[in-house]
């Protein structure tokens, strides 16, 4: 006999409903992963809530420096003001709507709307329009100024806004991600900068795939990345790849580390990091700790709620000839639909390099992560598989569930790492999916949430990601 | 990094060209093309210079006044002969999912432009593309257009490409990848 | 603190409920410009309840001369039967429903489905099909005819079409636009004719902008069509253009003229028609007021409610070397998806005016409003992006309005014009958007009426549109 | 005044509702045709209940043969495991879902997951996959399988396969039609064999369309395919065409046969095939009456509830050359969409024929019944427009119905016929539309059963459907 | 306003024509091409001759036995030298929105087909030419095919267009505007 | 009912043709395409020499290593001149409704590749083809990609069609019916 379940397609809040549930066991309901309902649901609940990644402040240097950027799929304009505050506005004129930023780039001191001709300073203050006093004499100008988001903040360059007036701020919302952030991205004087224009290019591939794959699957490089290990773009063999660390930063935010064992160790250390670039590193810009784990970082790689990720790794565009540079990649998966995403990929580099190591790092990361990276080239075809899979009615009347159970258990090799040195919860080494499995109890409180989702500590999230027994460590 | 403009000068205009460096440049092509589309890319990449310099520029919209918008510093592709010898290495691995089955593929190249270049070992060729792009049983396809500016060189005897930059006509790229050559 | 509005995203229903109310304040809900939930109620409520255009009587000279037309986004046979009637069928056959009419033009006496041969005359009566007698012996053939509008009348050539039993005659759906047809339409005795075939071509825009811009949108042409003035196709000066007059006609139809102050002055008169045509006006086809205004008047343009457009107006295809001519285009924004609408745009004619006039009035019509038109190719860009922003989600969860509140309130620059000479409410200069709010109260109305919309005059709209005070003028 | 119905596009379930009394008079709405929301139910009770077809065995030869096959939109491995059985599992990984057949066909001990390299046996049985031990050491493999098929059977080589634990055996769904199946296909002592790969090709119409017209739309051809007739492609005259049986077998499965009046009859007998061909079948593999009526058989064609129909004939592909060969083709109507259809048609010939005789009955199949098919090209037109039909407005408002009244009432043509030599229920001549109406009662008994619809015999189905006095033939 | 009907006899069959006819008009046709998908209007419109005479004539469906359907009286596009004068002035003016930020356009230029006529200072070419359109950052873009019928005339020592029949495959045209030319 | 892999060895490379060859090759391509475009049928079938051998094989997603999954036993067409004249007899008849009212195609024929072969009476040639259809007043269409493999047979002074083999790229086929010649 079919189960009464096994009768129908059930509707989104049963879905959300079930993984409540099946979460705890390490599953996850496969029509999270192309579902129309549950889509439309995710833009209201969790992109117009969350801090989203706008773009780096290094792409706008200047004032009237803009781009077009994203949110969820909203548009807004990221922009420095003539003051050169940054500032994201909605890209839709209040007059009747037509988009009042034609470009994706450009330098503007205002925004004319080609419609009427309303007119936006780069403020989204509106000052004017044709023969004003005749059409618009009574009209306040203050209350039509360009829809701003509504709240921008930038840690080390790095641009986030949210849309909601419940959301915390920044660095609470970022719980003990924070700290790693200084980590990888504060160690020099002048910082980061971003080379060229973010890659943008799109999948039939459900959004979250790339999120919980940067989050820490390292266990899909032993198998669906073989093929660079056999030509040497990645030389850690597969096997000794493993061993790292799963960091859970408290409120789904998630990371995996290779570090060295110490100083000593031979391997690269400043994640391959040429030593003329390593010279910018200064002890000064950060925690004796924090420094710590720089020097011994070899791979860094997360997830940062909902859609940002980062990869830092010595990589090299050719084997043969060029050693591993270290290189930054910083990449965002933009929802398009339930089994649509657009990937952006930025190219991050140290503000002061030499030009060279510049371009090094850039062709390395590029040539590797990226719509033509020979590593990247691969996910394409188990995430987009994985749509087809996910919106069968198969899978919706069996309550096909999806598998996140690797590391749980107290017999798991995987264990909590009491030797990590830095805040939120480690585990070692990568064979363990906790870093998902947060990373969905995140997602799955923000679908659930009417209103705004409380944080979660590291270790709680941790604990409740099938762990009973984790204390997190102090930074 | 810093490329030229990749729209500046760059061969003469079609109407100086000969038919004989024309039908040159028209079967060289057609013959990459072939290779590419029957998945014979050992055999394509003896069709590569070893000072090759081969790119895809980022590209985004810009203003009319601002030009075409591509980019001089962000890249799609920017390899050289190493990097594309790494790529041709790893379609031979047994674990090169992204063409594992192979894309269906099929390289339009029209408006062929050719003109001798330099001491006349070199031809400079612009070209329009189209890839119809299809795989596993999907009715539905991907397009891929945009413009080649191309160096050929001949040196023992047989014509290579040493310079390729491919301008495409999209701003967010309609691919799931670029595992395959443009 | 968010309100719980802004928690969510509206239902269709929310949506029209709050329109109801922003609509007084010159406010639209962005969210009725890309919906799919609000297409498919106008589809219900708007398209199959309204009095739909359906072609001019010149398409179809000859009995038996047929054309596809489409009510909404279903298809009609538009023909002329034997007797010389016109008729509009629907385009289903009543066996199983296969096209009967397979091609978009052309002239037949009898449809024939290919499917089983069921034959049906030009009247849509079925006549027989393969071996009937063994086939349907019993079969009623009354029963079977095509299925056809529920009323179908014709002014001036002009052929509209109701699928509601319940709509009224179209004299009194017109109110008093009806008068405005003889002014525009009814001067000469042999009457209009269309030249040529419909262009067709789509847009990813909703139909209502198109019905929107026309009903009154004079002050886009002072920025969006800048070039025009530029280049000298339209020889009036932007802001001499906005001296004109904003006319409210009841029941959602709109329109706006700019006139003469008298018959001497030295512009255009009969909408700059040739003399060889004026020629062709006869006093006796109309009232002497209606001769009047047409003697006077230099631009009409207005949107008959809810999807037909028109433009008679003097233009040249050609400024350096053709004197502007009369011209007039009559365009249909038809509905085919939330953003997505198809323009049929006809150029009609005087039937007696010489070829030579024909074919200069067709260029300078054709080369400015047209699918290759230099004036209207710019509109498809704003009214494209205003489908971007109006389908996002922080436009529905923030309950972004549009703004048409130009000319509203007592210190508007816009007044009601007393000198007007035509029934309705007339307001001068064309600095108002009362014509587009009047539009969308009547769009409203039909949106949410269960019952069949009853009529609003002309004051009665005005009024409502914002003004408090406006008594119509009689003609 | 408008009904109250006539307001309102009505919902799925007051559509069904509707239809329920409908069909009892011969009249089918048109929405079912194209419509989103019935589309997935169809998905949800239609196709993941039925026995649904999958493939002929003799596409799997050998063991670790496989074929990429669809129930409904869902793919599923057709594979011949190492000891010989056929499987149908569902091809999604049990880890997070990546498809693990990456092939439409090939051979393959093992499908190993390209995303983390979980492998199993082409039994489905998962057995490994990279480190396991660290990875996995507490998962139970055996709980990880590939997902199966509820059941498959195989009758004749003919694999289907159903997802529900409810559905009765094979035999049982089948009903009467088991029998036929022996006529048809079991004469010869190896039986059939599958030439080449499927034609898959698809239409922008529903896939109801196909299964109705080859469950017995004979009166179609009188005029749709009157070219074929013209050309010579089809030798017998249209109305002589007619007088052949249509054959109810209870279930919703439908036939028409056409047969010579007794052996001695000069036309062709054993659906034409060749004397060659005639000699495989032998009268020890069938009983007596299945054997004569084999014997007689010119032109067998029918459906299979809910989607697969075939066609057994006697075609050319080149009328002027060569004379009509026995021919038979199998086609599955996959469902796409609303009006989206995928067509696979598969071509079957007698294993033990001369491959000459293959060859000359492929190729006059597929000249003829094939995506280029000089019959089956026309078809393609109606269909799609009928889809066009049933998505209107119109249709939904006015509940257009479409008939499928012929043979009903005492008065009709074609009569019970007494003198059928085989079970079911059957009528004489072929102008009626019973077949169709017993089809969608079927489906309709699908649509609205929340439990697995019950058996209908084949004389509960005549009956229901417009006759009331039949009584079946034994056989 | 009647023309020939667009499909009437035009050029000699391919077959006829010779190799040097052929390139010639081949190369202006990539020259054409070149200039406007690079959005150089202003030396395009150098390559028109003042006769020109250029029309899209619009079509709808027929049956079979009534041809193919394109109008002999209405038109998408009907421009003499003046009419295009306009519109390259307008796109130089600041407020051409339609093509400002311009379109991604790129012209595939396919079968050629070209013979003299007249005295020898004509030529009459058919080509097929497929458009590929794209704006902003959508990945999505239009196409619009068609064939056309041009005859060039060489005079002064250059070669311009002096006649342009375009006849789209398309009923209702599938792009938002024909803001550019085909 | 076998026939040799559809991908094997067939023209020598472009590399090898001479330009007399190619021009012949293209234009009989080119007059071909324009006599199925403008629905000349009957014309048409006057270049298809009485010994064609007309082939579109079947195609299905293999793994790389497996070629590209064209059938040798599984056909869309299979046509000889016989068959081809029922075709071409049924288009003209008043009941061949697939294409009445016709579709509305271009054929993009792109990367001619020609050489002689034989006595010189036969040139085998491959090219790329790209099929725009329409039909009725929808903007949306369908694109058919793929690669033809040509034997031109010169005979009685005319060159017609002895061999065609049609490598569509796609499993799927993405149009309602091939009641259109490729
Ligand atoms: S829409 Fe922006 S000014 Fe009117
Ligand atoms: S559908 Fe029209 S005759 Fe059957
Ligand atoms: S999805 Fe198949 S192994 Fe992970
Ligand atoms: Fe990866
Ligand atoms: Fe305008
Ligand atoms: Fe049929």
């Amino acid at each position: 006999m079919r189960t009464e379940r096994e009768n129908r397609i059930p509707s989104a809040e049963e879905v959300l409903l079930e993984m409540g549930a099946s979460l705890d066991e390490g599953l996850v309901p496969a029509q999270i992963f192309n579902d129309p309902e549950l889509h439309k649901l995710e833009l209201e609940r969790v992109f117009s809530r969350a801090w989203c990644f706008i773009g780096h402040e290094s792409e706008i240097p200047s004032p009237g420096d803009y781009c077009l950027r994203y949110i969820g799929q909203d548009p807004f304009i990221f922009v420095r003001d003539e003051s050169g505050r940054v500032r994201v506005l909605f890209d839709g004129c209040r007059h009747r709507g037509a988009m009042v930023c034609r470009a994706e780039k450009g330098n503007a001191s205002h925004f004319r709307c080609s419609y009427h001709g309303w007119t936006y300073k780069n403020t989204g203050e509106l000052i004017g329009a044709p023969a004003w006093r005749d059409a618009y004499g009574q009209l306040d100008k203050k209350e039509f100024s360009l829809l701003s988001a509504t709240a921008t903040e930038s840690i080390h360059g790095f641009v986030f806004a949210t849309l909601d007036e419940d959301a915390p701020p920044l660095d609470e919302y970022l719980g003990d991600f924070r700290w790693y952030m200084d980590v990888m991205w504060g160690l020099a004087d002048n910082g980061l900068e971003v080379v060229g224009e973010p890659q943008r290019w799109v999948m039939d591939a459900n959004w979250k795939q790339g999120a919980d794959n940067f989050a820490g699957d390292d266990y899909h490089t032993l198998f669906l990345h073989k093929s660079m290990f056999e030509i040497g773009v990645y030389q850690i063999p597969p096997r000794a790849n493993m061993f790292g660390y799963h960091v859970h930063a408290g409120n789904g935010h998630q990371m995996s580390f290779s570090i060295a064992p110490d100083r000593d160790d031979p391997g690269p250390k400043f994640w391959g990091y040429d030593p003329e670039v390593v010279k910018l590193f200064r002890e000064e810009n950060v925690t004796p700790e924090q420094f710590e784990l720089a020097f011994r970082s070899r791979v860094s790689v997360g997830t940062i709620f909902p859609n940002l990720s980062f990869l830092q790794v010595p990589l090299t565009h050719d084997p043969k000839n060029t050693p591993p540079q270290g290189c930054l990649t910083v990449r965002q998966w933009q929802p398009r639909g339930p089994n649509r995403v657009e990937v952006w990929s930025w190219y991050v580099v140290w503000k002061d390099m030499p030009e060279r190591l510049k371009e090094l790092s850039y062709r390395a990361a590029m040539g590797t992560f990226s719509v033509s990276g020979i590593f990247e080239q691969d996910d394409a075809e188990p995430w987009q598989s994985i749509a087809r899979t996910s919106g069968t009615v198969f899978a919706r009347k069996r309550n096909l569930q999806y598998n996140f159970q690797m590391g749980m258990g107290e017999h798991a090799t995987s264990k909590p790492a009491a030797d990590w040195p830095g805040p939120g919860v480690a585990f070692w080494p990568r064979y363990e999916e906790g870093v998902q499995r947060s990373l969905y109890r995140r997602w799955h409180q923000f679908m659930t949430s009417a209103s705004y989702p409380s944080s979660i500590s590291a270790q709680e999230s941790a604990a409740a990601s099938g762990r009973r027994d984790v204390s997190g460590n102090g930074a | 990094m810093q490329a030229e403009t990749p729209t500046s000068a760059f061969v003469t205009s079609a109407a100086e060209a000969d038919i004989e460096t024309y039908f040159t440049a028209l079967q060289w092509l057609h013959h990459e093309a072939e290779l590419l589309d029957d998945n014979r890319i050992t055999e394509w990449f003896e069709l590569i210079d070893q000072d090759i310099d081969y790119r895809v520029p980022i590209r985004v919209t810009r203003e009319r006044a601002a030009g075409p918008g591509f980019s001089t510093d962000g890249w799609h592709m920017f390899e050289d002969y190493g990097s594309l010898a790494a790529r041709v290495a790893r379609l031979e691995t047994e674990y090169a999912w992204a063409e594992d089955p192979p894309s269906r593929t099929r390289r339009l190249v029209t408006n062929v432009r050719a003109a001798r270049h330099g001491d006349g070992s070199l031809i400079e060729v612009k070209s329009n593309l189209l890839i119809y792009r299809g795989r596993y049983d999907a009715p539905e396809f991907n397009l891929i257009a945009g413009e080649r500016h191309d160096t050929l060189r001949r040196s023992d005897d047989r014509i290579r490409l040493l310079k390729r930059m491919v301008l495409l006509d999209q701003a967010t790229v309609a691919t799931h990848n670029l595992a395959i050559f443009l």
